[in-house]
């Protein structure tokens, strides 16, 4: 056991720590909203510049063009780039973090040529087409169809959640290739050129404020994909889509953590300055914000710990479903944090901020225990292939 | 006698209110248009002055409807269900203050609804005055603001106000402008000690109530229809049991919020500690139950296309209407208990 | 919708007041251990000075003895009677509020002749035996058997969690006279003589301290039981055990209630007197505590609220499941509150205390969620007769 | 190198000292006895010592084993698990107090085993010395008591006591008395400013997160063996969820603790920050978890037969040892956390 940082692993930060200094863009990122095509444009040329400096698909093999940082330099790397306040992925995130590494476990060496320099290069944005209206936390209930018709797949049904739908220029889709049969089996992962006839978009309101357009509902109408873009077997798209989970090893969380770790000493700061409802003394006077904001320091090194501890082990073994252990923590513990923001700022909390404010970011948090698994999947997995407790009684 | 039902005739207002708002002001209002528009609400007021909403707790001598707290509080319980715009609720108290400071004239404009009332929240609640900032509700154009400090509730006209700023809301269904008083004393005020406060307060509570309440049905109802792994989510412990939480927490908050009004019309030595303590549980419920809504939708939850973020927001707003949840503790602590000797009433 | 007693309900509050303000003993429970007869002499004793007062039964309608009480006069006596600090019933409880209650519902003139008057009188100890060590939230999966031989019951097997067991004279046995079948049926509710050879009792000791036996279990050994002590039908024991549920109608948390907010008013007094972590502020200074203290106050007032609500409905209607949704919320509540306490008391809690200290109700509150139907029950109760919510996957 | 995983060497200590307590302190001593018996768990520190429990992060030049203060926070934990008499943690601490302050014999005397020294709460953290009130836990005829100030840490010997008084303890297996140490300043002392209080610190994270973890697999093994309604109980959402939540409270504190050792063993700036942060952690892991097992089982968690309860007393015995989470939560804000700068340590 060991926490201590090799010469190396020094260097290395350093170098990323001076790049990122000298090349974050200064500008915000827009707004993501509705068809904003801005947000594209700034984060394809963001990543462009990481591309030319070496830097794109940091955990990416060097055999496919990625720079192939061990695990720790990944971390280091992910610590680095949230300190610098380097604009998120964005809309580069699913093809960076999930289509790009599954075309490497899954693709043909031709849908690998072809798209990985475009994803690395900043060349195509991808998006996700995995939940729908009807397949929520049940993932594999999905019903999007596609038939085999000639050397085509003809697609109808609808997906939705789906991230920069309207700047993507491909889709990473699950559909039903073969009906009847188990849950799992007869899905296929298909890659779905965004500009395709058929394909209609609504985007979908957030809760964040009104002009808050994070997600798209997907239509797919007829829509024809060569069924040469099928990745993997056809109907093994179940597994397929689960041979990158994991993926990250640990790393996936590094951001929001820095972020809220972050907030935290922003809002000690703050309490230390700010008036409390006597007018007299400071906020932090009180033991009620005092208590909480204590808490919420520890939970967050906390966190940190548990990071380290996971990239540690997933450096040794492949990741198991202790990440949503991470998850499950964080996810709350964020949500504590940010409502303790809005508390300590009192009246001002009714005003809706940028995202560099704490109402924003408070609205935001309330999708932490929802994205990408909610609370109670997490807690399901975990309790089933943690703890190995029997499943639920479920027909 | 201990009669913490409602009786045939306020089942009637409640129906009669409900039915109204039903029609006028169904949630499918807040679905979000290509382009936003404003908080419509206040163009229904008229309709439900005519129904009585406004003067139902004046007495009829006064021109109201002659109920009691009580009454209104069943009502105020219903505006927040249908997360109705929270004009209605200063207006509401708006009322007594113009018949209390001897200006029946507006008090008979106010209840008709077509004035509608904006609520001031204040930045900090002043101890013997109302001058000060505040943040106002939907105030858009109004004329009257209900401004509430620990001196007690005032109506504070267009023509005090001063530094009128509008600033994005936290809630995009609710006009949210920043704004000073500058009168110490406006003319139409009732001071604290005549304990209107407390009307105000437990209207608010009601609000909140119905805001718990309507975030539990609206979960109950997804949960008995939503399916997944082919069966009613409702039937996952994980659902239910959070259900049933929202389901005690919300009883709480409405049955210290009737125990309070009722407690208040007989003119209990405890009144002023029974309103705080409901303005506790029913801003506690109100934000628990609104989080865990959203949480039982899943990702339908957070979007503004569905209410539920509303519940939430509006949670938000109301609490800290009349003094928001840290300051209602340290109040809670300073309050006189209900002595042995007031149990016999 | 009204909270004013009448003036014939306030005379009843005086006349209760000063009768216990004469009577209530002024002696310390004893404590209760395992086969401590002194508890039996003291309680029984004290409802004797109730019986012979006339307030015997507060609930039983006149026909059997008992005062006939209205439910509000219920309410007003609960709450003297825990004001006044009088005594729990202890081990005439079962007796009072669940034997009594079922032979009057169910039981033979026989029956109800016999032991009707010797429960008011402070003459006879009953105690339950319901719970089973493999049945206990699934408490219709008990197993103990009862074979029917000439006019006995032969039962053999073991019950659970029986308080005063080693001083009851009686038992509420709920036993299996008919295997097979569906789980609620073939069931029978039997009055068990505890002097019946065959029964053998283990204490049980709970967390609370090292000399507290609470509970016992009973084992049944060939225990020889007349078919004449079956109440009700033979095999309707279920529906008989449930005859008297909600037989309360509201009033059986007064007690607890009134002793919790008084407990809250103890605690606020205490904080203010004690210094808090830094020497020279009270504890009350402390925003963590006062905000804790604040709102169990709240809490406890609105437990106050929905007690006089529950009762006021029973007056109308008969009690429903509401009754769960009190004891779950007002659990967890008092169990928040009895860890301020000791939170507050800070060194002193690691001191075991008597029952009128901090630390030993403490320990007792931890039984708050279990007891009666566990916190989990109680929200499946809400859930599915309440709120109509679908019953679980259960096979 | 960021490795958090124990290397072989630390699982082979690990699971020796968990073989030997398997054997020696099962949880079966626990199991009331018709006449109480007092903690018999000092009887076999000597076999702790030959092993080398006390031993074991104190150098080899002075006597010790040799290894750092990772490995006894790992041996720590495992005392944690088998709720093992506080007083091993406080004899372990003592070792290097003995050693550091100049009595070299004494350390080797207590590295034995046959000298248990006796963990002292302070009731009140004085800022600059050890005279004050404090608990004794487990220090019937003990020579020396482990006492803790924000001072340091001090060995007090039986002859510097006084006023003591035995009191009911919370945990009946373990004997609890008052007393009061009258020397500002005992000679076998170590200052703050030397680290060792944050070694002891660690420790007492090491035994709250054994105890958090033992009460998780208490539960699950329950939850696995335990059926209702036809089927383990484990299956039932409401108890798995409670269990998923029980493990991730676990798993940081657990990751705190071990990353606040590995911190303070490379001399990182930030090891008090993290430090305290594990206390925090720890002792929330083990209360909640404590609690939350006795409700998974039901009736059986609530009597003294099984030993889910002793986890929540040990919880409260070691939350004060070194100060509570209230004194924790002002020592957190305090504390300075790592700059950008250390993140490269």
């Amino acid at each position: 056991m060991q926490i201590e940082f090799t010469r190396q692993e020094q260097a290395f930060r350093s170098e990323v720590r001076s790049w990122l200094r000298a090349n974050v863009p200064a500008g915000e990122r827009p707004i993501h909203s509705d068809r904003n095509l801005d947000i594209r444009e700034f984060d394809l040329e963001w990543q462009r510049k990481q591309f030319d400096a070496g830097w794109a698909g940091i955990s990416w093999p060097s055999e496919y063009g990625g720079r192939g940082a061990s695990l720790i330099e990944q971390l280091i790397w992910h610590e680095e780039y949230a300190r610098a306040g380097a604009p998120r992925a964005g809309s580069c995130f699913v093809g960076l973090s999930h289509a790009g590494p599954t075309l490497i476990a899954r693709g043909t060496p031709e849908q690998q040529a072809f798209h990985l320099p475009r994803i690395l290069r900043g060349e195509a944005v991808w998006c996700q087409g995995f939940s729908e209206p009807g397949a929520g936390s049940d993932l594999a209930a999905l019903s999007t169809r596609a038939e085999i018709d000639g050397d085509h797949l003809v697609v109808n049904g609808s997906k939705i959640w789906t991230s920069y739908a309207s700047v993507a220029d491909y889709q990473e889709l699950l559909c039903r290739t073969e009906a009847g049969g188990r849950k799992h089996s007869g899905i296929s992962w298909v890659i779905c050129p965004m500009d395709t006839p058929g394909i209609e978009l609504r985007p979908i309101l957030t809760m964040v404020g009104p002009n808050d357009f994070h997600f798209c509902q997907v239509f797919y109408n007829d829509v024809r994909i060569p069924l040469a873009n099928v990745v993997g077997e056809i109907n093994d798209g179940w597994g397929v889509a689960n041979a990158t989970l994991g993926f990250e090893r640990g790393t996936g969380f590094i951001a929001d953590q820095i972020q809220n770790s972050e907030l935290v000493e922003r809002l000690i700061a703050m309490a230390r300055e700010r008036r409390g409802l006597d007018g007299l003394s400071a906020a932090i006077d009180d033991g009620d914000f005092a208590s909480r904001l204590a808490m919420s320091r520890a939970e967050m090194a906390g966190v940190r710990a548990m990071t380290y501890a996971t990239v540690s082990r997933a450096a040794n073994e492949n990741p198991g479903p202790e990440g949503s252990l991470v998850k499950l923590f964080f996810s709350e513990a964020s949500q504590r944090l940010r409502r303790l923001g809005v508390d300590l700022l009192g009246p001002e909390a009714l005003e809706l901020s940028s995202d560099a404010g704490l109402t924003t970011p408070y609205l935001r948090s309330y999708a932490a225990s929802i994205g990408g698994g909610t609370s109670d999947v997490q807690r399901n997995i975990v309790a089933e292939r943690v703890l190995g407790l029997p499943r639920g009684p479920r027909p | 006698m201990i009669d913490m039902e409602m009786s045939s005739e306020q089942q009637q207002i409640v129906d009669s209110v409900r039915s109204l708002l039903t029609d006028v002001l169904p949630y499918e209002r807040f679905v979000p248009r290509p382009t936003p528009v404003p908080n419509q609400d206040r163009a229904q007021f008229p309709k439900l002055g005519e129904l009585g909403v406004f003067g139902l707790g004046l007495s009829e001598a006064d021109g109201g409807v002659g109920y009691s707290m009580v009454e209104e509080v069943l009502v105020a319980r219903e505006l927040g269900r249908f997360l109705v715009s929270p004009t209605a609720i200063a207006t509401m108290i708006g009322v007594h203050v113009a018949q209390a400071a001897g200006d029946p004239e507006l008090a008979r404009r106010l209840m008709q609804g077509g004035t509608p009332v904006a609520p001031a929240l204040a930045f900090n609640s002043a101890k013997n005055h109302f001058a000060g900032e505040y943040h106002l509700v939907d105030g858009d154009r109004a004329e009257w603001a209900l401004a509430w400090s620990e001196a007690g509730v005032a109506l504070v006209g267009f023509d005090d106000w001063s530094e009128l700023e509008a600033v994005p809301s936290i809630d995009s269904t609710l006009w949210l402008a920043r704004v000073r008083f500058n009168g110490l004393m406006p003319d139409l005020r009732v001071v604290a000690a005549k304990g209107l406060w407390r009307r105000a307060q437990l209207l608010v509570c009601a609000y909140l109530t119905g805001v718990a309440e309507a975030a539990l049905d609206d979960s109950v109802e997804y949960a008995k229809v939503r399916e997944q792994f082919q069966q009613p989510i409702g039937g996952f412990q994980a659902i239910k049991h959070r259900c049933a939480d929202m389901l005690a927490r919300s009883s709480v908050a409405w049955n210290s919020t009737i125990f309070a009004a009722l407690t208040d019309v007989v003119e209990g030595q405890d009144a002023d500690f029974q309103a705080i303590a409901a303005k506790l549980l029913a801003s506690d419920a109100a934000f628990r139950n609104a989080a865990i809504n959203i949480q039982n939708h899943g990702a339908y939850g957070f979007t503004g296309e569905h209410h539920a973020h509303l519940f939430v927001k509006r949670a938000h707003m109301l609490d800290r209407f009349g003094g928001d949840a840290t300051y209602q503790k340290q109040r809670m602590l300073g309050a006189k208990p209900p002595s042995q000797e007031s149990v016999s009433l």
